[in-house]
């Protein structure tokens, strides 16, 4: 039949609207400070901080492109770092590299467990995600909370230098968490792109009728992208507990909040059936960028936060209006 | 038909041509619509009426062209402007919000007001009057989101009775009723055509428009190819004028089945609410219908079977019970095709090719991997079968024509391979010769020995097409027709419980 | 002596590393208060925020309460909920926070937090002489306003200069961000004050990690283990602390209970002073099972 | 036909979930502590300081029915706060209950004008107003620390003890806040159910293509469900202030989460297209009522969160059942 397809350009376009954002306010930040457009700024400090946002984000968008909402991210956060922690204590001191390598591993089980359990109640409850997540936000917190007994869990300095090259030490140049990033978001973009699980969390997403009917275990989707996203969160936090070695209540404080702006500045939609995950990387770089340009810039500090609001809802509009435009 | 060549037009319209980015889909028409004239417009899936329609009643602005309301040129910007001047649509699809209730969807926009607040009482008086023309059995205030797809469209239909009129525009409003609200509609149309109002009707079941049009028009690919007076011409000329050539026999030959290999067995079958205790037997290289009115449950005795609501009941597939879930169920080979293809049947916000491939998904992949050139010659082959007419591929599903939608979701279902595929409405919306391709279509599974189940509301296409029909009322199947004593007449006592059928000429 | 008495502690919730230890270090005098006197039930109820403290002071009220120790979110948004309580004849014992009307507390145990800074300030002043600094401050809220003041008097005059300030929400992580970003921005930093120790913790990750040795002193605040335990070994880079112990609540309950049962009159005002702690003392106020 | 109506049985039952999960609540907390069934705790405590909750959910279910979302209400409620008392404030010591009445105009006023402007955004700009309300939310607590210049703004003991009453005060025995929560309920009952405004809401959050092809003016529609929103933050915190009568960056924190969750739990659908305001009020009675139990019993301080997480979601399951059962 008529087949024409100009279907390449259209889709780079929208798919480039995140970049665009980020590369305009890169261009303003080599504005406000010189030292902004360095390799050791940009990346050594601001990709390599992105990391765990980026990586949870890229958690979140499969989780909002079948349509649902996870608001427990941060909190899965905090009570993954506290479970790995104490196990990491646990060793005293002779432990070493096997048990940090099995403290990982721990990481993402758990990690892993939390999102079983959203996707349960979410989908076996039959409740709506925003309610069901902020339920188990509220008491994975407190569970931290418990098992820190209030306060913080540290690893010994010994261990943690033991650790401390998985968040700051690079291969071929390039920092690790940044390269964990990418590699996580090629696994995902594939997960998503090129196989059937990836296509029915589209379709449920889309319309959650049509996917039943056409004979798409739709719970069984959904409970898999919270479980993704609860891996996600494990491995981001197999890159922060390196860094200070250490977690308090204070841990993935807001984060939900930072991941599911990145993934709607990324380009994918709240209500579901789309999901980019370039776009959710750029998006989460984009926050963070915001962030840094505004420590190096000389904003009165009270006002810091109404200026990052204004730049993220114009980022938004700039987003926004490239993609209606393709 | 009052003296045409006098009169000013109600609405006339003047070299109106129409683009969906680069691709044209109306080209240079050119129309005059009276009062007191039904006219009608006939078209392949695709041909463009609903997109006229859409200008004519300010949901498009024409890329070019001009548009006159009593002989003065007129643009809208919005439907409302056109409401205002009694230019009113009823849409192809359903248009209502369905947290409102009935009465709330009818008036919504323009409600009747005391004071501060609204009037329900008023509202709902009304309604039930304008239901009752109509005779559509549906109260005022029940949710729209609980309706079928057949009281929906009663539903929009009233809403646009209610609304002060000058020109009405009906797209296919009869795409989903059932003989007896057709004629209820039918006759209510030639009732508001006598007050003086211009009617356009569109149908792809050209008796009805031999019934009612005082005028035809034809559109193909776009472009205005006739437009005459109804006087004289029959359905199959208007077949041909659409279509460009001579129409052979719509129905294929039934070729009965010699071997009667049971392909399913339901013993009692009951889906709580809806359906109560059904019994019968579809047997493989057999075309079985499911006849009955609105609401008589057909519909949701297969969504039980498919184990798409909650049922309980004995039921046997090949010899084995029925699977316990809806995944199950079609692997073991029962596929279900919904009757609503924009709710259940297809992703409109999808590409086609995801569309098309998505319920059989597994077969396209190589090593877990989803393999896209695979995908992407299923697509052409799909649109050869079926004949799907998109003017690019990388459309989504949503902007294909009503019809082709529905031939998009047949190849969708179809590529699953089922031995026994339920097909409820399956030519709904379908234009003429896309229809003899899925008769066609539907004889040649069952050749090939499948089991085939449709569940239609059309008695000509239950007629033509099976060997065997179940007729259901009030849930329940009230009786089992045979090949040789197979008649409207019969099947429409047993529907609607009458001694004697009440049933005019309609559905030739 | 097993007299019945119920006492009421409300403090804020456990939601950064000094509020953890204030939970912490009640819950620990509970049990062992409890312990010493059998007819004693110490109720511990955690808040966010201030209205949510206001009205736990409510529903403890409602349980019927001798005494109350309180550590307020804010002075000026519970005088009048505490008040409230008082006026139940409800012993009033206050920490750390004075309110805005003193005469409502029967016993003001004192943490003080111009002097925070007053003394951190002093000390880099007198430390440093001549120095380019960064701050990093907590959250805008009272208690931060008042370190920073008593900060910026103390070095008033002096060749100390201010480069920069700017929040790090007392999270170790975003004052590791801010002090990533200050050592891209400044080329030369001789010094860091912070306003805890929760961030000092963040502030030297970020030191490390860059790898820059222009950096000659970080001062933080509180008295967290760790960090006490660094000046205790000597750490170069972190020399002193300056004292705000959580514990301070437990010294509050401690005497409130005490004046209930042994009808000593306690009341009055103490103060614990922002002590300065330094290699010599360190070994006093390290405390390795506390969580802070 | 077969299977009709029931309506309005059903529409009553549906209605009374939430009721239903707050009574069982309420029989669970009597168990709990002898004083919890009192009228002092029951009304003079719990549900006087639900009112600030309540009046703002009471907003979001117009935000939410028309499929909206607000996350900036906890903001705006500090800003508004802030406004109020500066202006307060700078009567000086002879302001009295004239400048009070002025004051409270004022805090509507302001209340309006933030909505207005999450609307605005929301509409004009055409981007979702998850990431509107984020970024305004940010916007609105920088500007509320700016003006309280890092800490927090309070008004006089004397003037606040002239302003005290509204919020310590009762009429015919029933403490004021309550009876203003009533009357807020009341008109919003009337504009959602009864108007021709309140339908058009539903409409919208139900099929925004219908409402427009229905001649709706969406956009103006979703504006004024923010507006509404913006003048029920500002009545809450005419309460507000004279409780504490200060106001610091604390203020509002959170309030956001629990306003929705409110009026979740009341019965209102995310998507949008239903609205139930005394569900919504009933939600917000029980959040609060929960946090009573918790503070009343002996819940370990570090559980206090799971706990109350966890009655969060069985009272989320049983009202969702209760629901569909009808
Ligand atoms: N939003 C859209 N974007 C792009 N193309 C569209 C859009 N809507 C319709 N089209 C295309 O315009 C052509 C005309 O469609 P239209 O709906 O007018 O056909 P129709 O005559 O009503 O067909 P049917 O009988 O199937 O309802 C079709 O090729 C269709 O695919
Ligand atoms: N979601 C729903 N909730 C409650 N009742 C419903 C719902 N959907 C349909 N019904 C009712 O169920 C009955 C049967 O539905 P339906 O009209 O689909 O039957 P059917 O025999 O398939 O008819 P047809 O195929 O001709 O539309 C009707 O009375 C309808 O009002
Ligand atoms: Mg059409
Ligand atoms: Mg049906």
């Amino acid at each position: 039949m008529t087949v024409m397809t100009k279907t390449r350009a259209r889709f780079n376009l929208k798919a480039a609207a995140p970049f665009v954002a980020l590369f305009v306010l890169i261009a303003l930040g080599a504005f406000v400070h010189p030292k902004f457009l360095t390799f050791d700024n940009l990346v050594q400090n601001v990709a390599t901080r992105t990391s765990f946002i980026a990586i949870i984000a890229i958690g979140a968008t499969f989780v909002m492109a079948s349509g649902g909402l996870d608001l427990s991210v941060g909190s899965i956060a905090a009570f993954v770092a506290g479970v790995m922690l104490i196990y990491l204590k646990s060793g005293g001191p002779e432990a070493g590299v096997g048990m940090i390598a099995l403290a990982i591993g721990l990481a993402i089980l758990v990690g892993a467990a939390c999102g079983l359990a959203n996707g349960l109640i979410t989908t076996v409850g039959k409740i709506e995600p925003f309610i069901v997540t902020l339920g188990t936000m509220v008491i994975l917190r407190s569970l931290f909370t418990y098992l820190a007994n209030g306060g913080s869990i540290s690893i010994s300095p010994d261990l943690k230098d033991i650790y401390a090259p998985v968040y700051s030490g690079t291969f071929v140049g390039v920092p690790i968490p940044v390269l964990t990033v990418l590699a996580v978001a090629a696994v995902a973009a594939f997960l998503l792109y090129r196989t059937v699980f990836g296509r029915h969390v589209i379709a449920v997403g889309s319309n959650e009728d049509v996917a039943r009917y056409s004979g798409i275990a739709v719970n069984r989707v959904k409970l898999w992208t919270y479980i993704i996203q609860g891996i996600c969160v494990g491995i981001a936090i197999t890159l922060y507990v390196p860094r200070l070695g250490s977690a308090n209540s204070a841990t993935g404080l807001f984060w939900e909040l930072q991941a599911i702006t990145a993934v709607v500045i990324g380009g994918t939609l709240l209500k579901g059936g789309t999901g980019r995950i370039a776009g959710t990387v750029a998006g989460a770089f984009l926050l963070e960028v915001i962030g840094n340009i505004l420590t190096l810039s000389n904003v009165n500090v009270y006002l810091i936060g109404a200026v990052q609001g204004t730049i993220i809802i114009i980022a938004m509009l700039v987003q926004r209006s490239l993609m209606r435009k393709s | 038909m009052s003296g045409v060549g006098a009169q000013i037009p109600v609405v006339s319209c003047q070299n109106l041509s129409h683009r969906y980015g680069p691709v044209e889909v109306l080209s240079d028409i050119s129309l005059d619509f009276y009062q007191g004239q039904i006219h009608a417009i006939i078209g392949e899936n695709g041909a463009g009426k609903s997109t006229l329609m859409k200008i004519l009643a300010g949901h498009l602005r024409p890329t070019s062209g001009i548009l006159t309301f009593d002989g003065q040129q007129v643009t809208f910007s919005s439907p409302y402007q056109a409401e205002e001047r009694g230019i009113v649509l009823v849409h192809q699809e359903i248009l209502l919000a369905p947290h409102l209730t009935v009465a709330q969807n009818i008036f919504l926009g323009r409600e009747i007001r005391r004071f501060l607040a609204v009037n329900d009482a008023e509202m709902n008086a009304k309604t039930v009057r304008v239901l009752k023309d109509l005779e559509a059995d549906i109260a005022p205030d029940d949710l729209v989101e609980n309706l079928s797809i057949a009281q929906r469209q009663l539903v929009q239909i009233a809403r646009a009775l209610l609304l002060p009129q000058r020109l009405v525009i009906f797209d296919e409003p009869t795409a989903s009723l059932t003989p007896m609200e057709t004629d209820a509609l039918l006759k209510l149309i030639v009732k508001i055509k006598a007050s003086g109002v211009a009617i356009l009707y569109i149908s792809h079941r050209l008796p009805e428009v031999k019934l009612v049009a005082d005028r035809v028009s034809v559109l193909r690919d776009g472009k205005l190819v006739e437009s005459r007076s109804a006087a004289g011409l029959e359905p199959v000329d208007m077949a041909r004028m659409m279509v460009g050539r001579d129409m052979a026999q719509l129905y294929p030959e039934k070729i009965l089945p010699l071997l009667r290999k049971m392909a399913m067995d339901v013993d009692g079958f009951t889906v709580p609410g809806f359906v109560d205790a059904a019994s019968f037997r579809v047997g493989f290289g057999e075309i079985v219908g499911f006849a009955g009115l609105i609401g008589a449950g057909r519909t949701e005795l297969f969504e039980g079977l498919a184990r798409l609501r909650p049922s309980r009941g004995n039921a046997s597939l090949k010899g084995i019970a029925f699977q316990s879930s809806p995944k199950a169920v079609m692997e073991s080979g029962f596929v279900y095709l919904s009757e609503d293809r924009k709710g259940k049947g297809l992703l409109l916000s999808q590409p086609l090719g995801t569309n098309l491939t998505l319920a059989a998904l597994e077969k396209f992949q190589v090593w877990r991997v989803i393999d896209r050139p695979k995908e992407a010659a299923a697509l052409s082959q799909a649109f050869d079968d079926f004949d799907i007419r998109a003017k690019s591929s990388d459309m989504v599903a949503g902007q294909l024509s009503g019809g082709n939608q529905q031939k998009l979701f047949l190849a969708k279902m179809m590529l699953m391979t089922p031995d026994v595929i339920v097909i409820d409405e399956p030519t709904r919306g379908v234009d003429i010769g896309a229809k003899q391709q899925i008769y066609r279509f539907i004889a040649k599974l069952a050749e090939g020995g499948k089991a085939v189940v449709v569940i239609s509301s059309e008695m000509p296409e239950i007629i033509g097409l099976c060997h065997r029909v179940y007729v259901m009322r009030s849930g329940r199947i009230v009786a089992e027709i045979n090949q040789d004593s197979m008649d409207e007449e019969s099947i429409v006592v047993h529907a609607t419980g009458a001694v004697k059928a009440v049933f005019s000429a309609v559905c030739v | 002596e097993d007299q019945k008495l119920t006492v009421a502690v409300s403090i804020p919730a456990a939601d950064h590393g000094w509020t953890g230890g204030v939970v912490y270090h009640a819950t620990r005098a509970a049990k062992l208060l409890e312990a010493a006197h059998p007819g004693l039930k110490i109720i511990i109820k955690t808040s966010p925020d201030g209205a949510s403290q206001a009205s736990a002071l409510e529903d403890l009220t409602t349980q019927g309460i001798n005494a109350l120790v309180v550590l307020p979110h804010n002075s000026d948004e519970l005088t009048g909920p505490i008040k409230k309580v008082k006026s139940k004849g409800v012993f009033i014992t206050v920490v750390d926070r004075a309110l805005s009307d003193p005469t409502i507390n029967d016993l003001y145990v004192a943490g003080n937090n111009p002097e925070l800074g007053r003394v951190a300030g002093q000390y880099m002043k007198e430390k440093l002489g001549k120095a380019d600094i960064v701050v990093i401050r907590g959250l805008p809220i009272v208690i931060d306003e008042e370190r920073q003041k008593g900060f910026d008097d103390a070095i008033k005059g002096s060749d100390i200069k201010v480069l920069d300030k700017q929040f790090g929400n007392w999270s170790r992580d975003d004052a590791f961000k801010v002090m990533q970003d200050y050592l891209t921005k400044f080329a030369k930093i001789d010094a860091v004050w912070c306003q805890d120790d929760d961030m000092a913790v963040g502030v030297l990750e970020a030191i490390k990690q860059s790898k820059r040795t222009d950096v000659k002193l970080v001062i933080g605040g509180a008295g967290m283990k760790d960090m006490i335990k660094k000046v205790a070994d000597g750490d170069a880079m972190m020399p002193v602390n300056v004292l705000y112990p959580p514990a301070m609540v437990a010294s509050a309950l401690e005497m409130t209970v005490s004046g209930l049962y042994d009808k000593v009159p306690v009341r009055g005002k103490y103060i614990l002073d922002a002590t300065l702690v330094t290699k010599e003392n360190a070994k006093e106020f390290y405390f390795p099972d506390s969580p802070f």
